[in-house]
């Protein structure tokens, strides 16, 4: 057969294969999307950090002056006292020397992860206190996410798969009619029920109190009670979200030409929904994730605070009542690195997902 | 564009919902102009009265009649959500066209600056905000930080849209009939960007609000204006869930979710629009 | 210069490299590398640029048409250097003397906006209508020019007409401002064949009568054979060929035009076995006619 | 002038075996559109038939109504779309079974065992986010059966009939060039030795380079399994080219169908003659005319022969009722009053 002359792209004709091996293509397309993901975490750590210190340094008010106004307001303390506090909270706040001295003790207490002792709780430092509520909020996090992400699009995909079953349709109409409340909301309106009408589960904190801690059945089981409510209220917020994002997806790509082939092709409409659809609906719904885990982590540490639940919410509303300084920036700090943390994450698996992912 | 309305009126079903329920909550609230009380008046009537005749929402701890003090809520927590997103309209219009239409330079770090804005958890700022502002903290000041920091989700969706506008064809052909690139804009694109600019802007209200109602509720805003949050604020101080005076909270909750569900059901019945494809259908040009 | 008044378009050795890549692997795609062509003022032609997708001849009109400006070389339209076009008043020169057509005719009109929109624009900037009536008179002079009339056009939506009528007024359109050079990327390739000739009947017609100059851009060689004057055959940026319409389609040399020439599938092959190795099988003869 | 009937190479059985009969074919779009319900007639009664072994081309232009037609004759059938009446019967494993008629499990069974597809070369045909050999496992392996590797290694030897490399499975669709990707969409069509395949404008989306190239190896695998192909294009020069029989359509209609020699050698029907002869060809400037006005609008077709308000020979018959398809020559039918009419004898060779 006379050779196929030079195909319309610059390729050589009869193999007409790229000209990189297949497998050496992958791999550093790969490493520079790592490379830009990395980028862009730490501009978002950079830019995060940076409004927290804008926010802090740029109020009229002295917090110093605020905290030794508060000491000092029951019964009198001797003028020399006021003025040692007053020096030693300038120096424990960072606040000493010139902004851009405070500018570098800012940077170098997240470097370091050492945000001074925290007021409050005297003189347990603000990181441990951190450490101690974290993991309740990223435990909380991650489970209701999941569960609110696989759950909203699987039905979300049935829903735009299969249009007529009325099930899915009701369904629909109950996730749109909770996503617009907000977490707040939702989760008082689940504390009174559940607090005043049906009073079946526990309503505050996040274990038995006399519970003795560590790796025992009864510990667990009391977290995971204590847990049911703040989890259900975040995922039936959530749920609605996915489910519409994934449902308009799905009747976007029932259109595409690889799955009307597929039909053509007798392949069966599991298969077809599962392998075709669902599968390339989850794409962008895996970039919706790593776009709205901001506004999940806001609702969960609000629903915290609502259930009483010991996550850094309930840390974070109580450092502010009382006052707690350092407790506070310490809070916002670690939420901005956190949550950037988790997106990225997210968005190093998403190339698992979608091979076409390429160095553009 | 009254016709257009009068058309989505007649057959967008979310857009009828949406318009009823909005509008309850508007007339309600204008109600406040005609409230006997003054706002912030407190023991103008007897305390912890259930809703009867005299008073249909029955009567707070403090002395407020809950209906007439609903009126005030429901209208402050509007017009704040309503500031905050006009407010975050201007920048994410402002960001999502320019980096539209530049494309390039200009588009690359605008939008990496952008998707921090997306990432970055925005309520430990708030309350740090707070923190530091403490009784300093305004109404109007806690609308401009959130415009600041809520405008980056809708500034990608409408640059998508102004990115494809861009390289439609008869945006050139426009160029080459003599229009100014302003000219273009208004008459050639506004029609495809105004039902993502309605959609955001409804979004946006639902967000603002709903933080608004978070923050006042834990105390971190100006607890003196009556607003749906601080009702549930001062409802709480009171401790009425337990008390069992359930109607000062049972009211506000239920007029807010109202009204979250009407700016909700306004905003999806913008969807059918911002996809072209399904307005040509609507407009008959279904090719055969 | 020799020449005792200015070629009408002179196009100088240029070219155009895409910068692509992220930051890391940034590398140039040469997408027109050093081709040049001219057009005299005081002849009237069509001149065909040939090439498959990915051969650069899109790019080159972009170029010519001032939408992008070339990486090397020279575009002179009447002796002015087009890249150096900056003011306002400069583009709308250029603009009235050299307009587009486009290739999708449904998607080169916005489709909630009513056609005449644009002929009472391209009336009012270029041709200096004043009025509402002036508009309608001029808009209606340029679709004449194109077998149409205003009334058959006013007020319509895109969607309630034919690709073939749409196209004609994309070409009125660029007609209003009784421009000297035409530039169409591909004006037929989206009309039904049986439009097609009509439209391109037409393009003969502007060089003809009035006198417009054309570079018509098209991967189909027969519509090319038929109505231009010289051609210029490109393949992935270079030019490969070029020279009077007839003489090169005829018999080419370059031997990528030879095999364009080759793979074109023409009406005319039907009976004859395929010119591949696989000849194709005769065609069944039926002993009895099936009469349904 | 029609040419002698050239004596055929292959020793044709006494009744060449008819496996695709459609008969008085309709299908409407019905769409309701507030409050305004319009009915589309894209097929308004077609009758056709194709052979074992023989290509059947189906030639028309925008809204002629010949994608919905192999939409319909092959069951995918999605609203608005409306079968409103006729017959689609194919010759199956000696069966003839109405496709319209067969249960869900039965059409299953049938697709891409008997009766395969292949789409318009766009971008995306095949799953983007899946190895091409996943698209190969799913339509299949269920007909072919054998265990994994032994069916692979068959899939590999099939892909060399398209001239393309085992390692082509392993490659993603987005790293294929157009002309790559149809040519595994051939290979997919044909692996299964189906009795029928349907392509929808295989090439039109390929360069006229590549476009060659692939119809030679469309034909290559075509007559090797000996399966029966309706090949629907606008390119009168592919049907030329690659088809047997071709069949003219006309707002919802056939007009003309025969020989693709006879069609294009000797055009009966006022359309197709123009549609032929108005075709530039290299070397070839006489003046050439377009034909006016615009294709009908299917929704409110006009009465008759919906050609008529563009025919040059239309008399008063045509505005007023459809003609029937006529025997002109042996195997070449026209549906025209003025060429064809039905009363005059036609002498049967």
């Amino acid at each position: 057969m006379s050779a196929a002359g030079p195909s319309q792209r610059a390729r050589p004709p009869g193999g007409e294969r790229r000209a990189a091996p297949l497998g050496g293509d992958h791999t550093t397309a790969y490493a520079i999307y790592v490379g830009k993901r990395l980028l862009q975490f730490m501009l978002v750590v950079f830019i995060g950090i940076n409004l927290a210190f804008v926010i802090t340094h740029s109020t009229p008010i002295d917090p110093v002056e605020q905290t030794v106004a508060t000491a000092t307001a029951f019964g009198s303390t001797s003028p020399e006292a006021v003025e040692m506090m007053r020096q030693s909270l300038r120096e424990l706040y960072g606040l000493g020397g010139s902004p851009w001295a405070q500018y570098a003790v800012f940077w170098k207490r997240i470097a370091v992860g050492d945000f001074g002792p925290s007021l409050s709780a005297f003189p347990t430092p603000v990181s441990v206190l951190i450490n101690r509520a974290l993991p309740w909020t990223i435990g909380l996090l991650t489970v209701s996410t999941l569960l609110a992400w696989i759950l909203g699009n699987l039905l979300g995909g049935l829903a735009g798969y299969y249009r007529d079953s009325k099930i899915l349709r009701i369904a629909g109409i109950v996730a749109m009619g909770v996503h617009p409340i907000p977490y707040y909301i939702v989760a008082f309106v689940f504390l009174i029920v559940f607090g005043y009408l049906w009073p079946v589960l526990p309503i505050t904190g996040g274990s038995q109190m006399n519970v003795q801690w560590g790796w025992n059945a009864t510990f667990i089981l009391s977290v995971l009670r204590h847990s049911i409510l703040p989890i259900i209220s975040l995922v039936l917020v959530g749920i609605g979200g996915w489910f519409m994002g994934m449902r308009s997806l799905v009747s976007n790509i029932v259109t595409e030409d690889y799955v009307t082939y597929a039909e053509l092709a007798g392949v069966n409409r599991r298969r077809i929904l599962g392998a075709y659809v669902m599968r390339n609906a989850l794409v962008p719904q895996v970039t919706g994730l790593a776009m709205s885990l901001g506004s999940i982590f806001n609702g969960a540490i609000i629903t915290e605070q609502v259930f009483g639940y010991p996550g850094i919410g309930t840390l974070l509303i109580s450092a502010v009542h009382t006052g707690d300084y350092s407790l506070v920036i310490g809070i916002a700090s670690v939420s901005i690195i956190a949550v950037s943390f988790c997106v990225l994450v997210i968005d190093l698996l998403y190339p698992l997902l979608d091979p076409r992912v390429k160095a553009t | 564009m009254f016709t257009t309305a009068r058309d989505l009126f007649r057959y967008n079903r979310e857009f009828r919902a949406g318009i009823l329920l909005t509008g309850f909550i508007v007339a309600f609230a204008a109600l406040s102009f005609v409230s006997p009380y003054p706002p912030q008046d407190t023991f103008v009537v007897p305390p912890d009265v259930p809703p009867s005749i005299a008073h249909w929402f029955g009567t707070t701890s403090r002395g407020q009649d809950v209906f007439w003090q609903l009126t005030f809520a429901i209208r402050n927590t509007m017009l704040f959500g309503f500031a905050v997103a006009i407010l975050s309209r201007l920048i994410s219009i402002g960001v999502g066209m320019w980096s539209g239409y530049k494309g390039g330079f200009v588009d690359r770090v605008l939008m990496s600056i952008n998707d921090t804005f997306i990432v970055i958890p925005l309520f430990p700022l708030l309350v740090l905000f707070y923190f530091v502002m403490r009784d300093k903290m305004s109404w109007p000041l806690l609308a401009l930080a959130m415009a600041c920091l809520g405008w980056s989700y809708d500034a990608r969706l409408i640059r998508s849209v102004a990115m494809s506008l861009k390289s439609r064809e008869f945006t050139q052909q426009s160029v080459f009939s003599g229009m100014r690139t302003s000219e273009i804009v208004l008459q050639e694109h506004l029609p495809y960007v105004l039902p993502i600019v309605f959609y955001t802007t409804m979004n946006n209200m639902n967000w603002s609000i709903g933080l608004e109602v978070t923050l006042s509720v834990l105390g971190f805003t100006n607890i003196d204006t009556p607003t749906i949050g601080v009702m549930i604020y001062w409802a709480n101080q009171h401790t009425a869930m337990v008390a069992g005076i359930w109607w000062w909270i049972f009211f506000p909750v239920l007029f807010v979710v109202i009204l979250f569900i009407g700016l909700f059901l306004l905003a999806i019945s913008m969807n059918e629009y911002i996809d072209p494809r399904s307005r040509l259908a609507r407009m008959g040009g279904v090719r055969g | 210069m020799s020449a005792a008044v200015s070629p009408l378009l002179d196009v100088d050795r240029v070219g155009m490299t895409y910068a692509v890549g992220g930051l890391l692997r940034r590398r140039g795609v040469t997408a027109v590398d050093d081709v040049s062509l001219r057009l005299e003022s005081g002849s009237p032609e069509i001149l065909a640029i040939i090439g498959e997708s990915g051969s650069g001849k899109t790019t080159l009109a972009r170029m010519i048409l001032n939408l992008a400006k070339p990486t090397a070389g020279t575009i002179r339209f009447r002796g002015a250097d087009v890249i150096a076009i900056r003011s306002i008043r400069q583009r709308m020169d250029f603009m009235r003397q050299v307009q587009p057509i486009f290739q999708n005719p449904f998607e080169a009109f916005n489709p909630l906006k009513a056609l005449d929109h644009y002929l009472f624009i391209s009336a009012r900037r270029f041709a200096g209508a004043r009025g509402r009536d002036d508009f309608e008179a001029r808009a209606d002079k340029a679709l004449h020019q194109v077998g149409l009339s205003l009334a058959e056009v006013k007020g319509r939506y895109p969607h309630e007409l034919s690709g073939g009528q749409l196209q004609r007024i994309a070409i009125a359109r660029a007609l209003v401002s009784s421009p000297s050079l035409i530039v169409a990327d591909e004006p037929v390739s989206m009309v039904d064949a049986s439009l097609r000739m009509s439209i391109v009947n037409l393009f003969k017609a502007l060089r003809d009568e009035l006198g417009v100059s054309i570079v018509y851009i098209t991967h189909d060689l027969a519509t090319a054979y038929y109505i231009s004057n010289r051609v210029l055959i490109m393949q992935r940026g270079k030019a490969v060929e070029s020279g009077d319409a007839r003489a090169v389609l005829d018999n080419p040399q370059h031997p990528y035009s030879i095999l364009l020439k080759s793979a074109v599938l023409s009406p005319d092959d039907a009976g004859r076995p395929m010119s591949r190795a696989g000849s194709a099988r005769p065609p069944s003869a039926h002993s009895i006619s099936n009469a349904e | 002038m029609s040419a002698a009937a050239p004596t055929s190479a292959v020793a044709t059985s006494a009744v060449p075996e008819r496996v695709l009969t459609v008969r008085d074919l309709r299908a409407y779009y019905r769409t309701k559109y507030f409050g305004i319900s319009r009915e589309v007639r894209a097929v308004d009664g077609v009758s056709l038939h194709v052979d074992r072994n023989e290509i059947y081309g189906l030639a028309g232009e925008s809204s002629c109504g010949k994608t919905t037609l192999i939409k319909t004759i092959v069951r995918a059938i999605r609203p608005p779309l409306d079968v409103v009446g006729g017959s689609v019967t194919f010759h199956f494993a000696g069966r003839d079974r109405d496709i319209h008629a067969l249960s869900e499990r039965e059409l299953e069974g049938i697709r891409w065992r008997h009766l395969s597809y292949i789409l318009q070369g766009s971008m995306n045909v095949l799953n983007p986010v899946r190895r091409v050999r996943q698209s190969f496992v799913d339509f299949a392996h269920r007909h072919i059966g054998k265990p994994m590797p032994e069916f692979l290694h068959q899939v590999e030897s099939h892909l060399s009939r398209v001239r393309l490399e085992p390692a082509t499975l392993d490659a993603y669709p987005h790293e294929l060039s157009g002309g790559m990707r149809q040519r595994v969409t051939i290979a997919l069509a044909t692996v299964c030795r189906p009795d029928f395949i349907v392509a929808d404008e295989p090439t039109t989306a390929l360069d006229v380079v590549v476009q060659k190239d692939v119809l030679g190896m469309l034909r290559e695998v075509q007559q090797e399994i000996r399966s029966s192909m309706i090949l629907v294009t606008h390119d009168i020069g592919v049907h030329a080219n690659v088809t047997d029989r071709l069949g003219i359509m006309y707002a919802g209609r056939l007009v003309e169908e025969g020989r693709t020699v006879d069609v294009i050698r000797d055009p009966r029907h006022p359309y197709t003659s123009h549609l032929v002869t108005s075709l530039p060809r290299i070397g070839d400037v006489t003046q050439k005319r377009g034909l006016d006005g615009a294709p009908p609008n299917l929704a409110a077709p006009p009465t008759g022969c919906r050609f008529h308000p563009r025919c040059p020979l239309a008399m008063a018959a045509c505005r007023v009722e459809h003609p029937p398809m006529v025997d002109v020559a042996p195997g070449h039918r026209v549906a025209c009053w003025v060429t064809a009419p039905p009363d005059k004898p036609v002498a049967l060779q």
